[in-house]
């Protein structure tokens, strides 16, 4: 099983919760994070003093699959969040040992 | 150490519950037989004042600690709100005891220790043999001597909370408590008996200092006075942690926008009650108030526009209450456009003071107690000194022509006189209160409690649980 | 299940259009061509009742609504809202209907069931043939019959609303709306008919009970009532799923804290407003509640200080309404320092009830309504025994002694017994409406529903949406 | 473009400086030597009016700020916040320059660019010889001039605030600002004038079309005029970026529920204050609001259960704002039992409206401004033709009837008339308007600007910063 | 060294961190997430507006461990998180590189 | 590729951004999390009733970077948010399978 990471942007939740579903996704977790990157932040003034929020804020989606499924649904998140412009996100994917459903206790690929 | 602050708290609650007891007995002399004044009581007069009073009390909560709850960061929310509500009740009890005595007690002059209405002594009513029937003093012809007391007793609570915007994120609370007591007995009691109490500071009082000063709604008494010493303040307790280095927006600009919009409207309490009836003087003193806090409220913002590119609402917020503070002492005496021209230059003289000047001297004001009250405060009495009009009030008698723009240049000194007095004083006073109190208590709060944050360390609360 | 629901509801939409439909008719009747009285209608009286009347609305909501919405969890935030914002809602139709007519109309006497004033009748303006305009009935020779009607209505919307604090976090929406109404006709109504239209509760009217007792803005008729209420239907309708073993701290102290801050500044409406006029008594009245708030905001967090190390923003909110509670009966009859100490004790004993009575006891009184307005409520109405005064109020006539304090003690003793009396009679029926409630609706959200938050399951709403 | 931004801005800055100064020096003009007429002063009916100016602009801030601002996405709160406050400053300058001469100075009939109380001649108050002291211009025997210029200022405040209902979330708060000073001074003070100052519109006065109309305290000059405007904004300027894709659910509905009470709370100011005076009239716009105001809080959420099972709170607060509006034409007209149904009516009425109808259409007037102030003022303005009495208001003077109800059929022709001709006017001329700016200035910001929000975008500040 | 991340219910939490700490466990990170899947969400109707609100609010839990407590870890988190109703949650497990405490520069199992 | 995940004090945010940074690293997410750990929480007491607050507001910095830039990452971390006390909170490593950036579709070391 892997495990796919994908940092986007917060509008493009929506569609690429809509993207993953539709290709066969039954599950996934969100997170809100900031993100640092090449995409530059903005500054906001308080009464003269200027502040550089260097941190955008972001969505970051976690999905388990199956090795098999892997490709699809990168393809499915890199169509849905892209928009050309800097700051669009990352996906990282890394191995996961195992899986278990609580309700259940059933594990591995059955789980997710 | 904690024993020690217990003890102490444990005193000044017997001493609390002593004073008014003493008092309660003392009350409970035999009743003059004189005959009674209330009659001339109108309860519109009235019935305004009591108003003002609730609006007054409105500015301290929510209108004051939602403005300044919403600057600090989170962590130290419930901080500054605590601040201000516990003024509510400390500065009012302590007030009630002895504070409106010193305050409006005796005779005029410099000295202000009063006992004539201690504990309220002669301030309530009274069951008056003669007349068959309770009777309520005076004040003057209109409303009572305890609606006065009241109305004025407001202002006693929101002059030092005004200063806890100097030493927000860092003071301790129990040096905060003891230090506002003493500078409410040894600041805002002698200047309040000066200014208004037919003391030196006073216009047409004989022997007034330079010809004596108009102060209608309190520039010097609340204004100068607390954004001066909050200056002090500031200064005296150092920057917070991290100041300069790490951000410290505000974090809840929603609170301050409400709570500046609370404190316009408590304004009205604040300034057109200062006219101690509801005639045409309440009228003007409203509409200038409301003129100049429009003023203020465009000509900061449209400053940013200018000078940065966009308009924000902590500086439609900041211009408004900079407008509010420099009609304060004029608003009985001018007309409507000069209101108008007074909130325009508080908007514009303040934007700077709290952006490049205080960028540049670097102290921390961490809300801008001095940049707002203290600037345009002092802004605001000077300018009386110019606007104010025998067209709205007689201040010589006689029809003579009142300010600078009349064309009479006596006002005025009297005004900057009275300024520098206030300054000097209230600086004096604060610096004096403030080094015992450091050598006493101190002043600041641990390093770990400052990054914790005061609503933890202080008060073991947390202002949002939101997961 | 659902469809009973809805039958129901559209009923009440019929029988709520139905009945003022009626009475628009009723008020067509032939005017009656008597002479008009409101010749003496007292302007300043009326500003002042219709400032207070808007006053005390602020208490429900804002008020009300914050403090106790800042208390709960996140989840319920919008229940409590919702409770305070409906009732704004539900009990002011109802008053106009019935309500007024059976709390002020008819003779005095136990029974209550009048409908002298019967939706509105006799109380609205009337065209006058005589004086050839409409004609406004008088309440008395100052005010109009109107203001009287709304004001004293503000208080049958904020006294249901302060048991909401009881049965937060679980009550059913519909059971909450339907309980309120009965409990305002059947536990409000009488209690409002024999203390303030001149019933067996009032001091010196002819075969009051034990003499009568003094209750100048709702210490008996609202506190006492409310919260005693509140204690029964914490009991009867359990404690909070996960009470004692999950963590429930309050989710938005700020709110708690701003809620507070309009509370007291609406008091002033409340308290000061029962003087029915802007008189002396009006002013008496304002300064006697501002005291005992303000000491009451700091005996309570000073309690803490002592017993745990540091005074809480929860605590002196808690204390000022402690104190606020506490001088409401009061508030009229007493001089200022007797007011400080009433708001002391008031803190004190408040604290203690809300602390270590209620972990003994282990009930579940989530805001504690019964620890603060049943206890503090209690409080007020004997300490209205001691503290009244002949200097204040004549209630004996002739300056005859009234309080404890002055010497007097059969007052104190009439207190006691309309406490007794209003005790057992709004716990007595409040238990019979509850039990009633729980066989025909049921009083508890599902547990599911309880676990996903009142907001989302009975109301479909979320408080914050914030990502 | 931004260098000529900068340079318009400047410009204002400077008109903004010099047409006050200008005034400064025609208010010292030298005074007329007439006979004192403030004599007839009611300090009660002036307390009121002082209180309901406080009460009103209450109601643009913190009323109609949070109400709004929690209805947006968290992105966008303090922009509809900024509208709210900026235009208390703008609009307030604007009145007391020109807006106020235009709205009430000159005769009747359709012109209304009179400059009779430009930048406040003859308004504020005036050292009068005769006297011997400075005298206040009265607007009628009761009040000062000064006190109505400020009461009416603040509904040119609230009334341009409501149309940013319409545009939220997407307008360029440059265009905003413009638009509201033009849309104030061609569409907002005609209709004052024409209904307030004996204008074609006005029942009773010459030559009125179809007999003239009532409109107690702006139905049509109010409500009307921004909710039609308010649907021509949202058509002009489009749906937001993802309406009806992408969720918009209110992003903090607790600052909605505080708001709808706070509007409730100041709109007894803005009802029962114009009756310009605090006496019986008062007292019955008072409780007819009231009671309006609980009908419609319970009618919409009783709607929302009957047909989608649940009521909620965002019903309760629409459903009371509807209330509102709806009796705003009638309060002074009506008694207390019809004031229900016009609740009633409106609750269920302006329910249809912003769910079915709103979606048939497809228009994004993002926070109902148009179906709730447009319809509900519609038909608050018709069904005070139906309700309005003798009983209350002597409108043909004798005793005449007045209403349908009463058996006349004139007024309600003359309401019609007056309706259809402020809807066409209101919305003809703001679509020129919007059309000249969108031309210009442009009306929406960039799509990449709406998308990140118009608190950073346009203000560069963000709202909560709560990590 | 194993990472297990635990998806649970909002208010399970606390139970789960009890029962993690009497099996010796005593450390752990937890996060707000929302989370997709069987369990369906709601609907929230604004002014006659429906919007679906997919999101379920859960609470992740991650917690490091030796790759011979991972068992006993699993087991308590699977008893005091489980309800048997649809969305109780899911329990991820993945290989852990290293791991250093910030404080003192250990590293491997000492640092947890 | 590697993915460092460290939990540090919330003040220590800004030290570690800068440190970062400055020894080229250039992105980074960032989470608020709540810890429990040797750091004790505090007790927060409301109207009397006493509530432990086990959990500690601490912040997550998740940065991938190449297996030869890790020591350094490490390091810089490591001096950054170090006080000493206890609660100065951990870093841990683990393998990244596979890393893309969603604006280019480039994937690798080249995404980050
Ligand atoms: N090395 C990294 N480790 C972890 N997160 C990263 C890293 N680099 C970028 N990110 C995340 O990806 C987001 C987008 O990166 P950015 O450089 O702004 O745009 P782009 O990927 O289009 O070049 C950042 O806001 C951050 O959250
Ligand atoms: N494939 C997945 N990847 C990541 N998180 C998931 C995945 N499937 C489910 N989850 C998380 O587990 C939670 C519970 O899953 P759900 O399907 O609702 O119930 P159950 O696990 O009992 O069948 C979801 O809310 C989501 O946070
Ligand atoms: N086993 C663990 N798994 C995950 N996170 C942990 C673990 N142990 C500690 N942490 C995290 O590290 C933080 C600091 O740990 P703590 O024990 O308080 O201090 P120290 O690391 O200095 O001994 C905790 O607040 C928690 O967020």
């Amino acid at each position: 099983m892997k495990k796919v990471e994908a940092i986007v942007r917060h509008f493009k939740l929506e569609d690429v919760k809509n993207s993953l579903t539709e290709c066969g996704i039954q599950g996934m977790t969100v997170t809100e994070v900031r993100g640092f990157g090449r995409q530059k932040g903005h500054t906001e003034m308080y009464r003269g003093t200027e502040y550089a929020v260097d941190f955008v804020p972001k969505v970051k989606i976690e999905v388990v699959c199956s090795d098999t499924d892997l490709k699809k649904l990168v393809d499915a998140v890199l169509k849905a969040a892209q928009t050309g412009q800097i700051g669009d996100g990352k996906i990282f994917v890394s191995d996961l040992h195992e899986s278990i459903r609580i309700r259940t206790g059933e594990t591995g690929e059955e789980a997710l | 150490m904690r024993t020690f602050l217990r003890l102490q708290v444990l005193l000044w609650l017997l001493v609390l519950t002593f004073v008014p007891t003493c008092a309660l007995f003392a009350a409970d002399e035999p009743a003059v037989a004189s005959e009674p004044e209330d009659d001339a009581l109108s309860t519109g007069d009235n019935a305004w004042m009591l108003a003002s009073s609730a609006l007054v009390l409105m500015m301290t909560a929510p209108g004051l600690a939602m403005f300044y709850g919403g600057l600090v960061r989170k962590k130290n929310v419930l901080g500054v709100m605590m601040q201000c509500f516990f003024l509510m009740g400390l500065m009012s009890v302590l007030w009630a005891v002895v504070g409106y005595s010193f305050a409006f007690g005796g005779e005029g002059g410099w000295s202000w220790f009063s006992f004539e209405y201690f504990a309220m002594t002669g301030v309530g009513s009274e069951w008056n043999e003669a007349a068959g029937r309770p009777v309520t003093p005076m004040y003057d012809a209109s409303i009572p001597l305890l609606t006065h007391m009241v109305f004025q007793g407001m202002f006693f609570i929101i002059t030092p909370a005004l200063i806890c915007g100097a030493f927000a994120e860092r003071m301790k609370f129990s040096t905060m408590a003891v230090f506002c007591i003493i500078w409410g007995l040894f600041v805002y009691c002698p200047l309040c008996h000066w200014v208004w109490d037919g003391g030196p500071l006073a216009l047409g009082v004989e022997g007034a200092v330079a010809g004596g000063a108009l102060d209608f709604a309190g520039g010097t008494v609340v204004h100068i006075s607390s954004g001066s010493s909050a200056l002090v303040c500031a200064l005296l307790i150092g920057n917070r942690l991290g100041f300069g280095k790490d951000p410290m927006p505000p974090h809840n600009l929603t609170y301050t926008a409400m709570g500046a919009a609370m404190l316009w409207v408590g304004w009205f309490g604040f300034n057109a009650g200062s006219a101690l009836s509801a005639g045409g003087s309440a009228s003007g003193a409203f509409v200038a108030t409301h003129l100049s806090a429009a003023a203020g409220a465009i000509a900061w913002p449209i400053m940013e526009w200018i000078t940065r590119g966009k308009p924000s609402i902590l500086g439609a917020c900041s211009g408004a209450v900079a407008g509010l503070v420099c009609i304060t002492p004029a608003c009985g005496f001018v007309l409507p456009m000069p209101a108008i021209i007074m909130g325009l230059a508080a908007g514009v003289v303040c934007f700077y003071a709290c952006t490049t000047l205080k960028a540049k001297l670097g102290y921390d004001d961490a809300l801008d107690a001095f940049g707002v009250h203290g600037i345009g405060g002092t802004l605001g009495a000077v300018l009386t000194g110019v606007f104010a009009t025998k067209h709205v009030y007689d201040g010589y008698g006689g029809g003579a022509s009142l300010g600078l723009a009349e064309g009479n240049a006596s006002l005025i000194i009297g005004q900057i006189v009275a300024v520098i007095i206030t300054l000097v004083f209230s600086m004096g006073v604060t610096f004096v209160i403030l080094k015992i109190l450091d050598a006493t208590m101190g002043l600041r709060v641990s390093q770990e409690s400052e990054v914790r944050g005061l609503d933890l360390s202080e008060h073991g609360e947390e202002g949002y649980i939101f997961l």
